[in-house]
């Protein structure tokens, strides 16, 4: 029963993957995978009730568990937007029915590989995962064939692939120092074996492994300088996907760094994770939130503060301690939920105003006030402004260095600034004044987005404990 | 008692959800304001309770949101309990007038749902007593007033005002958040008596005194942290000026006052010169940039700033004393910076909805395009008389206590044993006076030119009386100020519990006095009685006009003004807003606004018209803030090249990545 | 009977600046003519303008407000009021108490603020200048009197008058560098404030150079008269405070029995008289300076009332 | 002794797997880019296969088998095809001068040395000596990616690091079930979709240069 609940996350998927490239209709197939999406969001949830046994390939514990129903939910919340979305790139002719079928089988793929890697419980397996995940919205991305498209696709596929080989190279580096210990076999590549015997593995080797892994996975999670292809696959691949990427592929990837950060953080003589990660996440912070003054388009913008907050997100990771990690992992789940509401939002603009040109968009709250309040409800959660989610977790990330180390506290601080800065000067015209821009009253359903930001705003103003001490033994974990 | 103002706060929160369905009704603004304005009545009656109550209880209260492990801290002490009533009073003014000013908003969707909003994040503030509910209520209220300001979003100028003004208020959030990342301590104990529980050493207090000064300035408005003030203030709907002005700097005042009074624990002498160093240029620099404006709001915009550093320099006052222990003087000064804070309160709020009744009557802000409304709205014009007098501290009117007061505690100065203080604190007092004498000269240009006169434009000749509900608020405002100015001995006395937490001393008790005199220190030294003087004036003034027109002659008749020979002159000949600021603006304005008048006189016989431009510089934009537009500019430019490498480089920047981590662990 | 006597000397004290006051012009104006070899009017002309004026109609401009009409009482109230509270001849005044040095100050401040708003009211060019100087120039004299009075409050450890004059007139003071210059701000401040040459000339109506007559250009009959008289107690005023912070010899002490009171009203005469006649000598020997002559006119008495107060410390210490 | 033959047959294999990636790096003509390619991949081929015998593993047979195959023979024959029918310009223009390339080159493999010698002798000689390589082997690639301009070059170059990859794989032994995956996924990565890249760039840009592609970034238009 309890292996059932577990397999199903990874099955539902896969075996609707399957059956959505074979069906022709796609108005059908959008149903299906909405409902595909739906069973899996509501298996993973169940692991709450009962909690499945991890076997040799597949655990669950507190850590995953977070991540597994965030992604599911996510997902499901993302295929209702892109029934409703792409229906009208059919109508606008952006897309074949041809194309869709392959799209929506590529979206419950993407979904099994991202289960695959965050309830994977050997290494080898979870970067299999990950590099399926990656390939597929490599696809994605490509999907429009437009110059721009492939140009995305093509930078994504190549730095992508880099990231693979790196990824692949630093697990191999920790097999090599897990074997002396643990032996050949499967166990030297199992994070239930691994975490438990890391303490007498050669430092050496796993300093060199964890740079090799910080730069593969840290390629997908889009940390400067890897993340040249974030920006560009977030604006020209279709929106749902840059949902999906900003909202969970980085998560998938950030979790991948957890676990090792776990093991070496078991492993004396290492040279700690956290400075490593603390230094990349404040050139992420600093350097995305500078990009974003110049930004013209609109979904590239967001991308851009994606890579900003990823930074964030690292930095508190890389502080460590039970209340930067709590931080970390509640402004992880807050932003996944913002950022992909806030692309639900910007999908709906520029199919009402036909454009994604920051430019040409103008007076949104006045054409559509709905769409209009919506956007810039997520950019006010955004860029950290209460009673939102994100001011909390910001509170504490800030609050809990400043105590530890003043100055990357006032860094960050900074960076924060800039962001909230550029974010706003550009928005501030799209929402308001004159309008611009063709005005079409958009039909879709608001309904992903505003359940999003509903949640984003409980979160500002009350946790519930079951999440707060869920959240509290993984930050423990997490170490 | 709290816990009834939490339900009207909540009630307040309830009321922007509904304000958005009710928006589109006829009658919606109405019933929003009204409600609001029953709502804050109470609160302000649940303040006045708890401020006045004989051996008041401190009351509070935790409720489970916010942090989880936290919760959220709220508490009535006599601080928040004056706050709370200033809050209200000014929130109950503005709801009442909005009633009928709000009715010409004509996009109301854009107003009504952030009204109650903003009202409800600024009582909370003033309640909350752990820093994350602090903050949070801080900043909700900085992003409910921004939409406010941005509600008249057709203006570009206003949406950049807003940008200016959210980006300052973000700053002053996180300079805040920094205090009480200090505060607060590795231990991250965020509740306030945790926080007052633990001491820190000098240098760290600094540091907080530094960051609150940052935080709390920047959304009062002091000199140089005021840019985003007389941008944003001016674009909001009066009635959300009004309460900007006169109730949300106080709120900052408010959490200044909470930070160092309370939390910081025994002050240092030096941070009271920070204080005065940066109240009184505060207060004349914003005097003299009113002075310089045509913009009737943004003038008032300035003059709160002017407002602010006098309150500014009673805290520094009060600082200083209280460092050297002599409680009784720090007392005095306390006092008379929370008097001032009310009585700006009353007098801003006044003047600005004032301001907003012309607004509706004419539609215009300039000056120079009024005048002469004396005749067409009688009512208001009476009541914005008040309101000027008041606000340039002549008696018999509050404004003049509060500076009176500040003056007598300047003048205890001698006793103090540093002598930094001993010579920098007269100084001050003489800006002081500068501030004062400068606010006489602003305020009679904005009441004679925009009221007093001829009609400069259509619109102004046209003008109507406004509403009824404006005039009672304006006329209930004004006699507020008569009050607090002729019986100031009341208030004091009910600010005795708050000084004596903060300074740990009160004034002397002034209710017992003889003809309600009010007495600082002891009347052999310093009194003053604004009751018997108003009655003197009032009783001379009436027994001349009486003696006058009994025994010599009553009568007069109309002719035309004395005009040189030139009958019947334009209106354009008179004096406008610039050019009565003139002789000031070459004895101050040479030298601070680098202002230059060019004017061109063609020679005789030539029809070409003569020209006369005055040039000047903000010299703190342009020394501050320019700067930093620019270096960010500069840096998005340089960075932006980025978005723009080719595959190749970016494969380098991975490269490189990866050397240099290798380089390291082989290092 | 302690209230009655306080009573009487108190309005005793009010009728009599009432009453004093044009006889001071008046004075002055003879002293100049006489200066100038002139016959120069006879000592009573201002009350016999006064009562003329008095009796005239008022002809108001055809715009001007209710506020225009109301001023002149509410200027005059203020005035004589505040120059009531100032000890004459004798410093133990039932009602000192009730506004001390400040506050006479923001009382002929808010006397000045409506005299501006007249000047406004009828919309004239000539009203505009004079206004617009007038609040100019009280820019400057508002804070060079007040930093006085800071210096002269801090020595004397009072803003109270009767207090700084029983004090000044008791030997504690001594000589003191700061008092001196308090006493030159202080002057210079009065010609400031009275309109006196070399700042204002009360007899001229040339455009140009007016100030004070410019604003009350419109005003006429009554109201002129009143105005008149407000400001020669406005002169009476200064006189008798620079007589009472400066020469407090001979000022009867409180509850002074009827001998002292008298002997106080004598010293109260010579005091006037001298400081008449010393204006009278000033005002001839000099001349008129141009308008944006006078802020630096000004400035310097803001500079020494500045270096007063922390000249103060030294002479202290002294 | 028997030890110290594996050790040196493996040591001189892997040596020469990296020699062959320094002689990737020196050339600038595709075709013999190519050739030099599938000597690389034989040489792995060998080296897997070396691995295979002295581990007894067979399955490493099959790893080397298909290196051989398909990276020695499909994959360069394949590329020859796409070059010809793209018909590019036989040169390569190279972004740096290849003695500047072989001088960081040489950098690379003795940076790599000093990472993994500092690992401690505990684990065999072996697989220390292997990483070594197979790290500089990686390393190398990247750089031929990096200094490459050429689509094809830089997939050349990233098929190289798979190599390099495959080498360190096969180095740990007893490693389970990555070979298949290392290899299936070089040969998904280089063959299927870089395959299916290379066709669309085709059908929408004239060559395969990725300035070409450069010239369409999305801020630029």
């Amino acid at each position: 029963m309890t292996v059932d609940a577990l397999a199903a996350i990874l099955l539902i998927p896969a075996v609707s993957a399957a059956i959505l490239a074979l069906m022709p209709d796609y108005r059908l197939t959008a149903t299906l995978n909405v409902v595909a999406a739906l069973f899996t969001f509501l298996t993973a949830l169940s692991l709450f009730v009962v909690e499945p046994v991890s076997g040799q390939y597949l655990l669950v514990d507190d850590l995953n568990k977070v991540f597994i129903v965030l992604t599911t939910f996510v997902g499901f919340t993302t295929s209702v937007f892109s029934a409703s979305y792409i229906g009208h790139e059919i109508e606008t002719g952006r897309l074949t029915p041809a194309f869709l079928r392959f799209y929506h089988a590529m979206y419950q793929t993407l979904m099994f590989a991202m289960n695959l890697a965050l309830v994977a419980n050997n290494i080898g397996l979870m970067w299999v995962a990950v590099e399926v995940a990656t390939l597929t919205t490599v696809l994605m991305v490509g999907i429009y064939r437009t110059h721009e498209a492939l140009e995305a696709a093509w930078k994504y596929f190549i730095l992508g692939s880099v990231g693979i080989a790196l990824a692949l190279f630093g697990t191999i580096l920790v097999y090599m120092a897990a074997r002396p210990v643990i032996g050949e076999g499967l166990d030297a590549m199992t994070w239930t074996v691994l975490v438990t015997r890391a303490a007498a593995f050669d430092p050496a080797l796993l300093n060199v492994a964890f740079v090799f892994l910080l730069l593969g996975y840290g390629t997908k999670v889009g940390l400067a300088p890897l993340h040249a292809w974030l920006p560009d696959a977030h604006a020209e691949g279709p929106t749902p996907i840059s949902a999906v990427l900003s909202g969970l592929l980085l998560n998938v990837a950030l979790y991948a760094l957890l676990r090792f950060k776990m093991m070496l953080a078991v492993s004396v003589g290492t040279i700690a994770p956290g400075p490593l990660m603390v230094v990349m996440g404040l050139i992420s912070v600093i350097f995305a939130s500078l990009m974003l003054y110049r930004r013209r388009d609109i979904k590239r913008m967001f991308a851009y503060s994606s890579i900003e907050h990823m930074g964030i997100i690292v930095f508190a990771f890389g502080m460590g301690g039970p209340l930067a990690n709590f931080a970390g992992l509640l402004h992880m789940t807050m932003h996944s939920l913002t950022k992909s509401a806030i692309f639900f939002a910007v999908g709906h603009v520029a199919q009402v105003k036909g454009t994604q040109k920051i430019a040409d968009i103008g007076g949104l709250t006045v054409t559509n006030p709905v769409l209009g309040w919506g956007l810039m409800l997520g950019v006010i959660a955004i860029v950290g402004l209460p009673p939102l989610g994100i001011f909390m977790s910001e509170f504490l990330v800030v609050s809990s260095t400043f105590a530890r180390a003043p100055w990357l506290a006032a860094i960050l601080v900074l960076g924060i600034l800039i962001a909230l800065g550029g974010l706003l000067m550009r928005i501030n015209l799209v929402m308001f004044g004159a309008p611009k821009g063709v005005t079409k009253p958009a039909e879709a359903s608001y309904v992903p987005m505003f359940t999003h930001l509903a949640l984003v705003f409980m979160a500002g103003v009350y946790l519930p404990s079951a999440l707060v001490s869920g959240f509290q033994n993984v930050a423990r974990l997490l170490g | 008692m709290i816990v009834l103002a939490l339900a009207c706060v909540a009630v307040l929160l309830a009321l922007s959800p509904l304000a958005i369905a009710l928006a589109a009704q006829p009658r919606g603004s109405g019933l929003i304001y009204g409600a609001s304005f029953i709502i804050s009545l109470a609160l302000c009656t649940i303040a006045l309770i708890d401020l006045l109550a004989p051996a008041r209880p401190v009351f509070s209260l935790v409720l489970p949101i916010g942090l989880p492990w936290l919760g959220a801290h709220f508490r009535i002490d006599a601080l928040s309990a004056f706050f709370l009533a200033v809050v209200n009073f000014g929130g109950a003014a503005a709801s009442l007038f909005a009633l009928g000013y709000g009715r010409h908003e004509e996009e109301p969707a854009r107003v009504l749902p952030f009204y109650p909003a903003y009202l409800a994040a600024m009582n909370i503030v003033v309640m909350a007593h752990d820093a994350f509910t602090f903050l949070v209520a801080w900043e909700f209220m900085s992003l409910a007033s921004w939409a406010l300001v941005v509600s008249h979003h057709r203006d570009v100028e206003n949406i950049r005002a807003g940008y200016v003004y959210l980006l300052m208020a973000s700053f002053g959030t996180l300079a805040l958040l920094l205090a009480f990342g200090v505060l607060a301590g590795a231990g991250g104990h965020y509740d306030f008596d945790s926080i007052r529980a633990t001491p820190l050493t000098p240098l760290l207090s600094g540091a907080v005194l530094l960051a609150a000064l940052l935080g709390a300035g920047s959304k009062a408005g002091l000199v140089p942290l005021h840019a985003w003030l007389p941008l944003a203030h001016p674009a909001a709907p009066s009635h959300v000026s009004g309460l900007m002005s006169g109730v949300m700097t106080k709120v900052a005042v408010y959490g200044f006052v909470r930070i160092v009074f309370d939390l910081l624990g025994p002050p240092e002498w030096w941070w009271s010169i920070v204080l005065l160093a940066i109240g009184g240029p505060s207060a004349t620099l914003g005097v003299l940039y009113a002075l310089m404006q045509r913009d009737i709001k943004r003038v008032l915009a300035y003059s709160t700033i002017e407002n602010i550093g006098i309150i500014f320099v009673g805290l520094g006052l009060a600082l200083a004393f209280k460092a050297e222990g002599m409680a009784w003087v720090a007392a005095l000064a306390f006092t008379a910076a929370l008097l001032h804070v009310l009585n700006h309160a009353a007098f801003k709020s006044l003047l600005f909805f004032g301001a907003g009744s012309l607004l509706n009557a004419t539609g215009e802000r300039d000056m120079e395009k009024l005048g002469g409304l004396i005749h067409r709205m009688p009512q208001t014009a009476a009541a914005m008389l008040i309101g000027c007098v008041a606000i340039s501290a002549l008696p018999p009117f509050n404004g003049f206590v509060s500076e009176w007061l500040t003056f007598q505690a300047i003048l205890l100065s001698p006793q103090l044993p540093s002598w930094g203080l001993k010579l920098i604190i007269p100084a001050v007092g003489g800006l002081l006076a500068l501030a004062a004498a400068l606010a006489a000269a602003c305020f009679v240009k904005l009441y004679g030119i925009s009221f007093l006169g001829r009609a400069r434009s259509a619109a102004a000749s046209e003008a109507k009386e406004v509403d009824a509900f404006s005039q009672v608020t304006l006329f209930a405002l004004a006699a507020f100020c008569l009050v607090a100015g002729t019986l100031p001995g009341l208030f004091i006395d009910a600010l005795a519990p708050v000084a004596k937490t903060m300074v740990g001393n009160s004034m002397p008790q002034q209710a017992g006095l003889q003809w309600l005199t009010i007495v600082p220190i002891a009347e052999s030294r310093s009194s003053y009685n604004g009751l018997l003087l108003f009655a003197f004036v009032l009783l001379s003034g009436s027994i001349a006009a009486l003696a006058i027109h009994r025994l010599a002659s009553d009568r007069f008749r109309r002719a035309p003004a004395w005009d040189c020979g030139f009958p019947d002159p334009d209106p354009v000949i008179q004096y406008t807003a610039s050019s009565f600021s003139q002789p000031i603006r070459r004895v101050f304005g040479s030298t601070i606004f680098a202002a230059r008048e060019i004017g061109e006189m063609p020679p005789p016989g030539s029809n070409v018209p003569a020209r006369f431009v005055v040039d000047m510089h903000d010299p703190i934009w342009e020394a501050l803030y320019a700067p930093i537009g620019k270096a960010i500019g500069f840096a998005t430019e340089r960075i932006n090249v980025l978005q723009f490498l080719t595959i190749r480089r970016y494969l380098t920047l991975v490269f490189v990545a990866l050397i240099v981590l290798l380089v390291v662990l082989a290092l | 009977m302690r209230m009655i006597h306080d009573l009487v000397s108190q309005g005793a004290e009010m009728l009599l600046v009432l009453l004093l006051a044009p006889l001071l012009t008046g004075f002055v104006r003879k002293v100049k003519a006489r200066l100038l070899r002139r016959q120069g009017p006879p000592l009573l002309q201002p009350y016999r303008d006064l009562v003329r004026l008095l009796r005239k109609d008022v002809v108001l401009a055809v715009n001007a407000s209710w506020l225009f009409r109301a001023i002149p009482y509410i200027i005059f109230a203020g005035t004589w009021v505040a120059a009531s509270l100032v000890p004459t001849f004798g410093s133990g005044l039932m009602f000192s108490w009730s506004a001390d040095l400040i506050a006479i100050i923001a009382l002929l401040g808010s006397a000045r603020f409506f005299l501006a708003l007249a000047g406004m009211d009828v919309g004239t060019a000539f009203g505009g200048i004079g206004s617009s100087r007038e609040v100019m120039i009280a820019s400057l004299a508002e804070p060079a009197i007040l930093i006085t009075v800071f210096a002269v409050a801090m020595i004397a450890g009072s803003t109270q008058l009767s207090t700084i004059a029983e004090f000044m007139g008791s030997s504690a003071v001594g000589l003191r560098v700061s008092l001196g210059m308090a006493l030159v701000a202080l002057i210079i401040v009065a010609i400031a404030e009275n309109g006196r040459i070399p700042v204002d000339n009360p007899a001229t109506h040339l455009e140009l150079t007016m100030v004070h007559e410019a604003m009350v250009l419109e005003y006429s009959g009554r109201h002129l008269a009143l105005i008149d008289l407000s400001s020669q107690l406005k002169l009476l005023l200064y006189l008798s405070m620079i007589a009472c912070i400066f020469i407090p010899w001979g000022a009867a002490a409180p509850q002074a029995t009827i001998l002292s009171l008298a002997v106080g009203a004598l010293t109260y005469m010579v005091k006037l008289t001298a400081c008449a006649l010393a204006l009278a000598v000033f005002e001839t020997s000099i001349a008129k300076m141009r308008v944006f002559r006078i802020p630096e006119f000004l400035g310097a008495a803001l500079m020494l009332a500045l270096l007063a107060t922390l000249l103060r410390f030294v002479s202290g210490s002294l | 002794m028997q030890h110290s033959l594996e050790f040196d047959v493996a040591h001189l294999l892997a040596g020469s797997l990296v020699l062959a990636s320094f002689m990737m790096l020196y050339q600038d003509r595709l075709y013999s880019l190519l050739n030099v390619y599938a000597l690389h991949a034989m040489v792995l081929a060998l080296s897997v296969a070396w691995q295979a015998l002295v581990q007894n593993a067979p399955h490493l047979y099959v790893t080397a088998f298909i290196a051989l195959t398909f990276k020695a023979i499909i994959i360069p024959v394949a590329l020859h095809r796409i070059i010809v029918r793209l018909g590019i310009h036989r040169e390569i223009e190279t972004a740096v001068g290849v003695g500047l390339t072989m001088m960081a080159g040489i950098g690379l493999v003795a940076l790599s040395m000093v990472v993994m010698l500092r690992v401690t002798p505990g684990a065999d000689a072996l697989a220390r000596e292997d990483l070594a390589f197979a790290l500089s082997v990686v390393l190398l690639g990247l750089l031929i990616m990096v200094t490459r301009r050429n689509a094809v070059s830089q997939v050349v170059g990233f098929m190289s690091l798979e190599n390099g990859l495959v080498l360190a794989a096969t180095g740990a032994k007893g490693m389970p079930l990555v070979v298949e995956i290392s290899v299936a996924f070089s040969v998904l990565i280089a063959f299927i979709v870089i395959g299916i890249f290379l066709f669309r760039i085709r059908e929408r840009f004239d060559s395969v240069d990725i300035q070409a592609l450069d010239r369409f970034r999305g801020e630029r238009r």
